[in-house]
């Protein structure tokens, strides 16, 4: 990846950072010029992992959540990061459906949504030291080629 | 998260404003609710026509308020969901149990 | 200053990044239900700082600029940290209209408008080391000891 | 940023679209000055209607622009800039130099 800018953003594990999240993802990403559903893609996914590593990573207790956006000429690359309690079986928690808290009225769709809404989706995670999702993400308007360090200063 | 509610016929009409995640997901949950409880309701519509973003949370507690309703042989309908709400409703495949209309008054005729 | 939330944010010093650092800081300080001219002094006092850090710290050698934002159930406190060139002489720095780069048609008024348009502005500077603003803003609607923990989740 | 420039006799009114900040500055300055330069113009009127934020950077930039006009004996109009702005103009004290109108027919008729 031929990184042209990039973000890092540091918050503390609280449900009110989600749309935070989201929100600041998204301004940094619009300056590849996304189309509109691009842009509600990012936010979308950027909400499902941010959420994942408030309400199962970290779980009751409050801890930082690391978000990384990396653009290149092809489109941006999102790391969420935590240093939660982690995933076990990675490859049962991205089955549809699945969720470890059905009590909380969780649906199970949180990779699936991050699948379907971005290209790629990357899952790193271990057991007491946390997870690491990777998404990354091509916009339409640059696919030709025409690169971005044209409108950048 | 703006919520207000009616009631016609039987059917408890909810209008949602704002963005429905896991951080407004109890107070969306709660105020169902109460007004499926306080109600002589069998039927649940939600005007979405003002939810400007939804993600999976939002699909938990869907479900969940279909559950409910379920249980007392009614229907959950959606009015109006915009396009980014539309896409996360077909990846979770909601829209097999949950309708959608285009107006209220449709989705009252349908019920 | 008894913090309810904070946010943590890192971005290399591009020009194109100013308007991101003051949508994401807006977008974050939102979450205390400020006026939209609150939101807009925010924005504007942060533009200045950041394109402080890029122009002057950083002049034409890029690193990195670190915006702190932290609330408490008054309002907000913004930070925002280069590690650049540093400031000599910080109080005529602040004088309006002093400006060490008039060839690039700066107007010498980035303090002041800091100054203006936030409450308390503290600059903290060492020649070589880098340069740390800190700005506070109360908002008008907290102001009567509604705190904000209501709201929050 | 969106720029678009016309003359009227000899007043060249600029339209600003966007946010002006140093990372803009550039382009306004440039495209400002290429008017200035290819046209038979004395005054500078600005259009701000949909300039939807500007920092001290602007400051800098207007006052360059000021000063070009001033020197071939014109003036510089602001035309409609909204709060934001307008905060910032006081601040630095450029409606010293550079008047503001609520209209460009306004600022065309008072030059
Ligand atoms: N950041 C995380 N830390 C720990 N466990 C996680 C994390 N993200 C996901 N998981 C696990 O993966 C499961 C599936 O996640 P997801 O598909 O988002 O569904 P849901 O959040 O609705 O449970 C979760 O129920 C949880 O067990
Ligand atoms: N982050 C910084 N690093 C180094 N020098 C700075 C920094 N911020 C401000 N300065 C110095 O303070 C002066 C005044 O700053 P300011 O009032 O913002 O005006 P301007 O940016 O228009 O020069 C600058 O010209 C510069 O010399």
């Amino acid at each position: 990846m031929n990184v042209k800018n990039f973000m890092e953003l540091r918050i503390p594990s609280k449900s009110q950072n989600e749309a935070f999240a989201r929100v600041a993802t998204a301004a940094f990403a619009s300056q590849l010029d996304p189309t509109i559903e691009e842009l509600a893609d990012i936010k979308t996914a950027v909400s499902e992992a941010v959420t994942n590593s408030i309400i199962h990573g970290y779980e009751d207790c409050e801890g930082i959540i690391i978000i990384k956006c990396r653009m290149d000429e092809h489109g941006v690359e999102i790391e969420v990061r935590d240093e939660g309690k982690g995933i076990e079986d990675v490859e049962q928690a991205r089955q549809p459906l699945y969720t470890s808290k059905p009590e909380l009225e969780r649906s199970g769709m949180g990779f699936t949504v991050m699948e379907t809404f971005m290209d790629e989706v990357e899952v790193h995670s271990e057991k007491g030291k946390g997870t690491v999702v990777i998404m990354r993400k091509k916009f339409a308007s640059l696919a030709k080629g025409q690169g971005v360090s044209g409108n950048e200063g | 998260m703006d919520l207000t509610a009616k009631v016609t016929g039987n059917i408890l009409i909810c209008r949602v404003k704002g963005e429905l995640d896991h951080h407004t997901a109890e107070e969306f949950r709660d105020f169902v609710d109460r007004g499926l409880e306080n109600n002589p309701v069998k039927h649940l519509i939600l005007d979405l026509t003002h939810l400007s973003f939804m993600d999976s949370s939002g699909i938990g507690v869907l479900i969940g308020r279909f559950k409910k309703v379920n249980l007392r042989g009614g229907k959950v309908a959606v009015v109006n969901e915009n396009k980014q709400v539309s896409r996360v409703f077909e990846v979770s495949g909601i829209y097999d149990i949950i309708k959608s209309y285009s107006s209220i008054s449709k989705a009252v005729n349908d019920l």
